[in-house]
């Protein structure tokens, strides 16, 4: 069951500054564990956020990413009340979507 | 045989010698800035803008609020030193010493005792693997992010009123400059100078406020090796087996006191933590 | 249901895509295109670029990318992007000496999304960090950092 | 006798000899609470946390002994060096960097029986290249160009690296071959990283 993600939103003018933490241990299928054995490949693969039920952002992603994720980006014509959400989905098929209300600036 | 002779040599002349000054009380030099430290220190701060142990803190929220383990209760009667439920402000504060236990405890071993009391968790489990791995982050590890989150912006303060809390600090000094062990280290060698790396690490001289206070708040940290949460209870278990030392035991007295030390040293110093470290 | 509506529907609803796709959101094309297997598994910049169908960028020094000139760690390297390109549709990122180079591409909604984008990543070894941007009309720029990778901690 | 004379008696085996009645000596009371709280693992043991002369004496002064102590106690050290058989010190500078590079060797989490490194860039510049060294010791780059190849200059950097006590006797460093923490061929090797003019140290 995939954890929670941290979202942290920003507004300054009409520009909403995002930040996300995400639980996830990307894999990289190089790591050994402690009997000695491979740990499969096991990361996210795409994220996408939407404002208000549109999407906005997208990135397709490796396991080069660091383990627990950190993104930010940045929203053009936002406002208070906007609602931002922001879903991953890993090879495994394993996703999870956070929301939050944009507060005000 | 000469060993044995010239220490006796040695006994007979250091009886003459007056007790030497606590080390770390001359002036401090100017620590020595390097191109590595500078572009580290550049780049702190976007680390720890957004650090992965925020997810830890709010993980270790939910255990504290949830009733859990045997008795199934919540920790919400956890006295961490302010009264029971104060979570507020109690990391800053620790250790000190608890009429309860008769001991001086610091965060973790306080909050494993509440685990143990309050929830009925068996405290021989929980000694069993108390660290994080990739795959695992022990409760208390997390719930000791929590609590040291509840103290971000507060000023470092353990109590230093009682014998018991004086005793502490005193012991966790000598141990700090206890050289032994296949190598000669202590703590102080490594942790006893100013401006010294190991490789391109930085090393805080713990002797004094403004650097103790980076070792003290650097743990409860997400280390990125490995990406995972670790305490400073693991922080000098680590210690330990760098210094080539056998193995302390998980909250033990060594351990409480050494912890007792470096933070009445960084006393009065603002803590930021949780930290994120290498 | 296209690959398109499928991929950014996720956990919302398929007509929720639908409506993004009418708003022109979104715009079907190669940034858009199912997560790239042959570009994420490539284990050359050349042959990542070649299944990203991205020809020969031009160099600019329009794409600010901030990282360190030594990392801290190279499983935690941050980096920054900023492209100053107009009508900047997408960005990858490329580790160019990690096994499999491409590390992420980032697509932004025109007009609703600045083209910046802050992310951490791991690197085995000292190397550099290229950004390669695909502005709305088809063109192609690049940007590199180099970040310094060594050997942090006591390494007992 | 005083507190001191006392404690440097005692350390000569401090869990054998009872500490006298009614001492709360914060020193006999760190190493009984250490005696107590750590626990054996790997190839570490409790025997690792008796003071030999040289920690007891370094522990006593904070690392400052009176300067005939120092030198009684380090010709002590020196006098227990084993210099190699064949005379040779100089070994291969390869391999010696390999060795510097290697931070392992008797911690808990380390191997019995299994040769380690010498830490050496953990405190010291080295060799030109390596970017990522400590500063705890003083830089070695260029040592044999600064300081000559001769025999006296292999002699004491062998007896150096071998028990860096026999000439420092608080140093900070481990007294490798005393402890058999380097082999005698990995110490001429070490020798041969910093002496050898072709050595990357000395370009």
């Amino acid at each position: 069951m995939a954890e929670p993600m941290k979202i942290r939103a920003k507004l300054e003018g009409d520009v909403l500054d995002v930040r996300v933490l995400m639980a996830h241990p990307m894999e990289t299928g190089q790591r050994k564990d402690g009997a000695g054995n491979l740990v499969p490949l096991h990361f996210i693969q795409t994220i996408t956020a939407q404002l208000n039920g549109k999407p906005v952002f997208q990135a397709d992603t490796s396991q080069a990413i660091s383990r627990n994720p950190v993104f930010g980006f940045r929203l053009k014509g936002a406002k208070a009340g906007d609602k931002l959400s922001i879903t991953w989905t890993d090879n495994k098929g394993d996703k999870r979507t956070d929301e939050i209300v944009v507060g005000a600036a | 045989m000469t060993r044995a002779l010239a220490l006796c040599a040695a006994a007979a002349f250091i009886a003459a010698l007056p007790v030497p000054p606590a080390a770390g009380q001359s002036k401090p030099p100017a620590v020595e800035r390097d191109a590595t430290t500078e572009e580290f220190e550049k780049f702190r701060a976007v680390l720890e803008a957004d650090n992965p142990a925020e997810l830890f803190e709010v993980k270790g929220e939910e255990l504290w609020k949830t009733p859990r383990g045997p008795k199934n209760a919540s920790l919400a009667a956890c006295d961490l030193g302010l009264g029971p439920g104060v979570v507020k402000g109690a990391y800053v504060q620790l250790p000190r010493y608890f009429a309860d236990t008769g001991k001086v405890m610091d965060a973790e071993r306080r909050i494993v005792h509440c685990m143990v009391t309050l929830q009925g968790f068996d405290a021989a489990a929980l000694a069993k693997q108390p660290f994080s791995t990739e795959t695992r982050t022990p409760d208390p590890v997390a719930l000791t992010t929590f609590v040291a989150g509840q103290s971000r912006g507060m000023k470092i303060a353990p109590p230093q009123s009682l014998p018991q809390e004086r005793a502490a600090f005193a012991l966790g000094r000598e141990i700090f400059f206890y050289r032994a062990g296949s190598y000669d280290f202590s703590c102080a060698s490594c942790h006893g100078e100013d401006g010294k790396r190991i490789r391109t690490q930085q090393l805080p001289n713990l002797t004094r406020p403004e650097q103790a206070i980076r070792g003290y708040q650097g743990w409860p940290g997400y280390r990125m090796t490995g990406g995972v949460m670790h305490t400073l209870q693991w922080r000098l278990n680590d210690c330990f087996r760098q210094q080539r030392f056998p193995e302390p035991e998980y909250l033990s007295d060594s351990l409480t006191a050494l912890l007792t030390y470096l933070a009445v040293n960084a006393k009065g110093q603002v803590y930021k933590g949780p930290g994120i470290k290498r | 249901m296209t690959e398109l509506s499928r991929r950014t529907a996720l956990k919302r609803t398929g007509a929720l895509a639908a409506t993004a796709i009418a708003a022109g959101w979104l715009r079907p094309g190669a940034a858009l295109a199912e997560w790239n297997k042959g570009a994420f598994e490539s284990k050359t910049v050349a042959d990542a670029l070649k299944h990203l169908k991205i020809a020969t960028p031009a160099d600019t020094k329009d794409i600010v990318i901030r990282a360190p000139d030594i990392a801290e760690n190279g499983a935690v390297v941050p980096i920054e992007i900023q492209s100053n390109i107009p009508g900047t549709k997408s960005m990858v990122v490329l580790l160019e000496k990690n096994p499999f180079p491409y590390a992420a591409n980032f697509d932004f909604a025109q007009g609703a999304a600045l083209p910046f984008v802050a992310l951490r990543v791991k690197m085995g070894e000292t190397s550099n960090v290229r950004v390669v941007v695909t502005t709305a009309d088809g063109k192609f720029f690049t940007a590199a950092k180099e970040v310094k990778v060594t050997i942090g901690g006591c390494g007992g | 006798m005083n507190r001191l004379a006392l404690l440097l008696v005692a350390a000569l085996a401090p869990w054998t000899i009872a500490p006298p009645a009614g001492a709360d000596d914060p020193r006999t009371e760190a190493a009984a609470t250490l005696k107590r709280d750590l626990k054996p693992r790997g190839i570490t043991t409790l025997d690792l946390l008796v003071e030999d002369g040289v920690q007891a004496v370094c522990n006593r002064t904070d690392d400052k002994p009176p300067k005939e102590l120092a030198q009684r106690l380090e010709q002590d050290q020196l006098a227990g060096i084993r210099w190699p058989a064949d005379g040779k010190l100089v070994g291969d500078w390869k391999s010696g960097e390999r060795i510097a590079q290697n931070g392992r060797g008797m911690t808990w989490s380390d191997p019995a029986g299994t040769p380690g490194g010498g830490s050496c860039y953990n405190c010291h510049r080295i060799g030109p290249e390596e970017t990522s060294f400590g500063s705890i010791g003083p830089s070695l780059l260029q040592f044999g160009k600064l300081r000559g190849y001769g025999p006296d200059m292999q002699r004491y950097v062998y007896g150096k690296i071998y028990n860096a006590k026999a000439y420092n006797l608080c140093s900070l460093m481990p007294r490798f071959g005393h402890v058999g923490a380097l082999t005698e061929q990995q110490i001429k090797d070490l020798v041969a990283l910093l002496l050898d003019p072709a050595s990357p140290v000395n370009k």
